[in-house]
């Protein structure tokens, strides 16, 4: 399939590249930038420098492909959607625009979410990925939704690396302020929220803070159950909902190191780990989802939904399984 | 096949296994001790108490 | 007064012999490390190069001093108890060894933190430091209890920067394994939910995941009061109990880079930053508390409860405020 | 082919299953480890988490496999050479103990460094890989040796992230100590001088540093030339030497802010980045190369190696190419 | 003595407040900002924040004061050096404008830098600080230009934390890109060049690194004697010069772990640490000098050249000695 | 085919190049300054100073 990246020069779309040109199904026709259009794609990401011949294509001149990936900011698909569909007979969208189905558009998208739109994904070919924290937090929570093992509000307390921010630089992305930050940039009232109770049929009462990461998600929910439970039956709503899910690892260990899931060791990677812990009296439940943002959260979700839309093996092009150490 | 008291995985114990023994779960990686043979019965090893903190 | 420190070479004992020789009511007189007697103090401590004079001495040979702090591992304070009381007019103990007043020998010590035992402090000859934790916790927690804003158990979320393990060199600290961890080595049942029930009458349902940094206490208490509540109404609270504290200071921003406690402004300072959110319907209340683990969380709560013993100037020895950008 | 990694708990073991799991020609057989003997190997490293069955065995009863990879400190693949031979038609030595063709056992391996050994790594059947140090400074400096570029000594500065020591604790890798080191431990005198001299034909002046960093080697090294030199020169000498290199990027860009070789972009490939300066005068040229220590300077050299001996296509399972951002 | 911080919303400026307002010889009256005039100068700078009272003020209304310090950019000083001098008495420059003494108004300044430059200090009302590489390499060349023990040019590789580029974001400075980063900016040419070469009297060849901390300076350099020389005469030349010196610490143990000068132990304090190793064959001698780029490399040394040129006590105000660990 | 005035490698041009256009040589990535044509001469497109430290 001929691809084109859309907003190639960022953090989303440098993955989406490194993907696709590993994924023996895509071929990128183009990688778009206002800004390094004429220059070879490795001068921004230097990690695919030995691709000397692909070089970045302004975003107005665009040619037919089978797949077009957006990692545009906020409305800027939204603004060229018309554009975009005539030239491109599948478009997966990373960014915000079409996540809400109830939005401008959003009707006509598909959660580019395997583990809980497997089914609808078959043959899409309008897909929005959720947002990283969403991912990771719908993950963590629904199952035990599903199993009513929560009532009606959870706090979700979500960790995010300076990559999540995406490119541009800021004060708030500066490395002398960022390096050592423990900002809390959203205790209350986060705008994801509304997408996680959208994903998981609660309210999450989310904070968000900034740690001192350049990749990786890691969101930990409290939940209160409505009798006390035991670790068992946590286990029996996971594995009832993940046990055949490729992407999906139960990391809850009772001795070693490394019990409960860590970013670090899903860089590049498409791996969700999810784990959780129950208070003695069985009347909290800790759960515990890791991700690599760029990957699992943004570009990884979006070349799996794609392998799911088209029919090819779910794991095609997302080999790669991250590092230790790093 | 035994049933993992932590997950209920099902944990494949070789026939020759004898009492004290350690065996892993490949569902949840807990390490199990053999606590009792025919049949064999398994329980959690005992916690290690590492404490990586303060 | 004549000052001796035990456990010198260790990371508390390291910051208590930089706080006592900047006091100018101190005199170190003795810095003990087994491993180390005879050596200057700065081949261990490089920041303490320059007081080329002083050298480690054997724990065992003590001579008599106005005041002793203790900067050993659980149990050995306890082991040497009377030896030390013996040459020791005051004792000040940065270890677990004496906090539970119901434990073995804790009856005769005071809780070292003066924001909350100010008064049992004063004239005081033996003085227990709260857990670093436990200090952040309860200066969160306890005000808002005081004022009913809470029901009867809090979710505490706390964030440590490795130091907090000490000096000794393990696989859960060793560099490769830890710079980017967000490690949650204790979801549920940490012993510090004790110490903290105790400070401040409520059940802390605690959760703590080791952060990439090497100083700095983060802890995040989401409190669901028993019925909605305004901002207002927790300032109010926080103002009662710490207008006139020298070392609490309230960080509850609505504009700017950095609106909540972060622990990174605090290294080497004694301040325990202290801010709050609501939820739009005023059902939860996100408490934040920042301090660095090894100043307010040990050797500074030390000099600090010392110089309230003494009837110091509260803040002598004390001034260092802390870097940015660090 | 059937492979077995020694030392498999370690980082270069841990590195090398995770390159033979990737890779179409090898099947790993066993991964030894004495701690860890019985446990998955996810445990230990926990991005292989999803090879449940995969468990550690005891080093002492080997299979019979076609390739046996060493990963094991300094001396201990010299004590069980022989019945390591015994069991493994080929074997690959990633630790130091026959580097040195002069040393015990040296003469029968060939260097590990396809760019400089291409040839004499046809068919062999011991291979030993150089140290990560010598690998970056070799293939830096010996094409300016060969081009009559320098005199007979040559400055190196060689920096190192902490993966480099391997994965046991000890006080210089404790993280508090580690996280902000740039710590010169080794000014002069470092043992991969003699190595460098061997695989170069210059003497090294080399200067190490532990930089703030897990994974990657940097290496500076100062020329200066027998005459002044121009940019073009140094190009030439360059491309002479590797234009046909599947792993040697050449980087010395003029403008964007990634102009010369940075380790961060390399961790996981098998690239080593090489580029360079020359002053105004044309007499000095700073030559800098960068590699992952673990995969080029460790397992992936290995592996690279081993392709070459085996007549496979040399990417065969190093395709993956670093990450940006991280 | 009443004083001015011009740029004290800077990271320059920031130190220069923190250490004015513990000095007790000065009292902070302005405090200048354009962008964040009217805010408490904590908003900017949060471990100020106890200072409520002290608000940032525009620079185009400057009141009479005894010295004024600037931390402005580039250029910005001599702009409107004629209404500085009108109202202060003594002007520190901590800017490049006034460090030439060749350069335009640059001969009525003196070099901020006591351990060259006492003399000429004592009662001086115009000083402008060198940069903090120029600093670091010029205590660490000059004494061995002055013995004898360098020949014409000298290889000066310098690292630098992210800090030392100021608190204007920019893509280089983007955490993302620089967390890890091991970025050799300039390999060549580096205007300090000129600087070291004015305060010591040798070519500097200059490679300088931008490493992953956010404070710190550290300045390897590489001497080739005229003649092999050992240890002892290094020792000599270095004592020397700086036996007397409050600042400066020799550092270059054979043991230990921490044996040569490292930037982790000096965050915050004004110490220049200074050690050094020779080759076996005596032909090469590399020595080592880190400070903290904000205080010994610039507002430290403004403030002690302050002391220097006021007949003050030389360490007032500057007792902090830096934290271990970090 | 002209050559890249940095790195001597060979640059592939457009036939309907024109002057001041910048071109990027594939081998050293160099932005070039189309400054003839016929025959076509490249120079290093002026550095960018951009002073990314202190
Ligand atoms: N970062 C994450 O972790 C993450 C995760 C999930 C989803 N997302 C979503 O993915 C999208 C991209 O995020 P990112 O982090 O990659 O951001 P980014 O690094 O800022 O990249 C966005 C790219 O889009 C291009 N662009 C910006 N405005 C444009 C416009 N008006 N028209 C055309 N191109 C434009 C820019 O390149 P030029 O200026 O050169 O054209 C820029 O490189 C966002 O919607 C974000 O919400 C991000
Ligand atoms: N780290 C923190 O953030 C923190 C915060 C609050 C409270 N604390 C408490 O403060 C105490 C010290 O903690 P730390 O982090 O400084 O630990 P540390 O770095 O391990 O230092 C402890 C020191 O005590 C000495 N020591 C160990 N065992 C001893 C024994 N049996 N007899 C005499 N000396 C002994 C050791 O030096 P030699 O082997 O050379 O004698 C060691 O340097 C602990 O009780 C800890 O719980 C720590
Ligand atoms: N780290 C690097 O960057 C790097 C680069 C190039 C080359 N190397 C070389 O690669 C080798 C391994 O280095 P590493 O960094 O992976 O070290 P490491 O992390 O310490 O791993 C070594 C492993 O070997 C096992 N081992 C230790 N002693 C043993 C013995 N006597 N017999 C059998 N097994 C033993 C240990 O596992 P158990 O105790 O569980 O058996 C350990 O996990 C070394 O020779 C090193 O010089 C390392
Ligand atoms: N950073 C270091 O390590 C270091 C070391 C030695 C020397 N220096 C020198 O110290 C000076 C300041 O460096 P810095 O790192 O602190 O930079 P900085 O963080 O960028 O601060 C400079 C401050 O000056 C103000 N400013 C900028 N342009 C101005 C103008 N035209 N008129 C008046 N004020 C202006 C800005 O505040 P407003 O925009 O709010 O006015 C800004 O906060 C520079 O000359 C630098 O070369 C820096
Ligand atoms: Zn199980
Ligand atoms: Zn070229």
């Amino acid at each position: 399939m001929k691809a084109t990246v859309l907003g190639a020069a960022g953090y989303v779309g440098g993955e989406l590249l490194r993907l696709a040109l590993g994924h023996p199904g895509l071929e990128v026709v183009q990688a778009t930038s206002r800004r390094h259009a004429g220059r070879p794609v490795g001068l921004v990401h230097p990690h695919l420098r030995h691709h000397a011949g692909l070089l970045f294509t302004e975003p107005d001149v665009l040619e037919p492909v089978d797949v077009l990936f957006s990692a545009l900011p906020r409305g800027e698909l939204a603004r060229v959607h018309d554009q975009i569909t005539s030239v491109a007979r599948t478009v997966v969208d990373l960014g915000p625009d079409f996540r809400d189905p109830e939005g401008p558009g959003g009707a006509a998208y598909v959660t580019g979410l395997p583990e809980l739109y497997r089914g609808a994904l078959a043959g899409a070919t309008r897909i929005s990925v959720p947002g990283c924290m969403a991912t990771a937090a719908a993950v963590a929570i629904r199952p035990l939704v599903a199993a009513g093992l929560t009532q009606d509000d959870v706090v979700v307390d979500a960790r995010t690396g300076s990559s999540g921010a995406g490119g541009e630089p800021s004060r708030a992305t500066h490395h002398p302020e960022r390096q050592h930050a423990m900002r809390i940039y959203k205790a209350t009232g986060h705008r994801h929220e509304r997408e996680i109770a959208r994903l998981c049929g609660v309210r999450a009462r989310m904070t968000v803070t900034a740690v001192p990461l350049v990749r990786g998600v890691q969101v930990v929910a409290h939940l209160r159950p409505p009798r006390p439970v035991s670790r068992t039956e946590v286990w029996s709503a996971f594995r009832d909902a993940y046990a055949d899910e490729p992407f999906v690892r139960l990391v809850a260990h009772r001795s070693g190191l490394h019990r409960l899931p860590d970013p670090q060791f899903l860089y590049g990677g498409n791996f969700v780990d999810l784990g959780f812990d129950v208070d003695d009296d069985g009347r909290r439940v800790v759960v515990v989802a890791a991700l690599d943002n760029l990957v699992k959260g943004a570009a990884g979700g979006a070349v799996q939904s794609l392998n799911v839309a088209q029919g090819l093996e779910e794991q095609t092009g997302l080999d790669f399984p991250g590092l230790h150490p790093v | 096949m035994t049933v993992c008291p932590e997950c209920r995985g099902a944990v494949s114990v070789p026939d020759d296994v004898m009492a004290a023994e350690i065996v892993v779960c490949g569902e949840c990686s807990s390490e199990l001790e053999v606590v009792a043979v025919t049949p064999t019965v398994l329980a959690l090893a005992p916690e290690v108490e590492e404490d990586w903190g303060e």
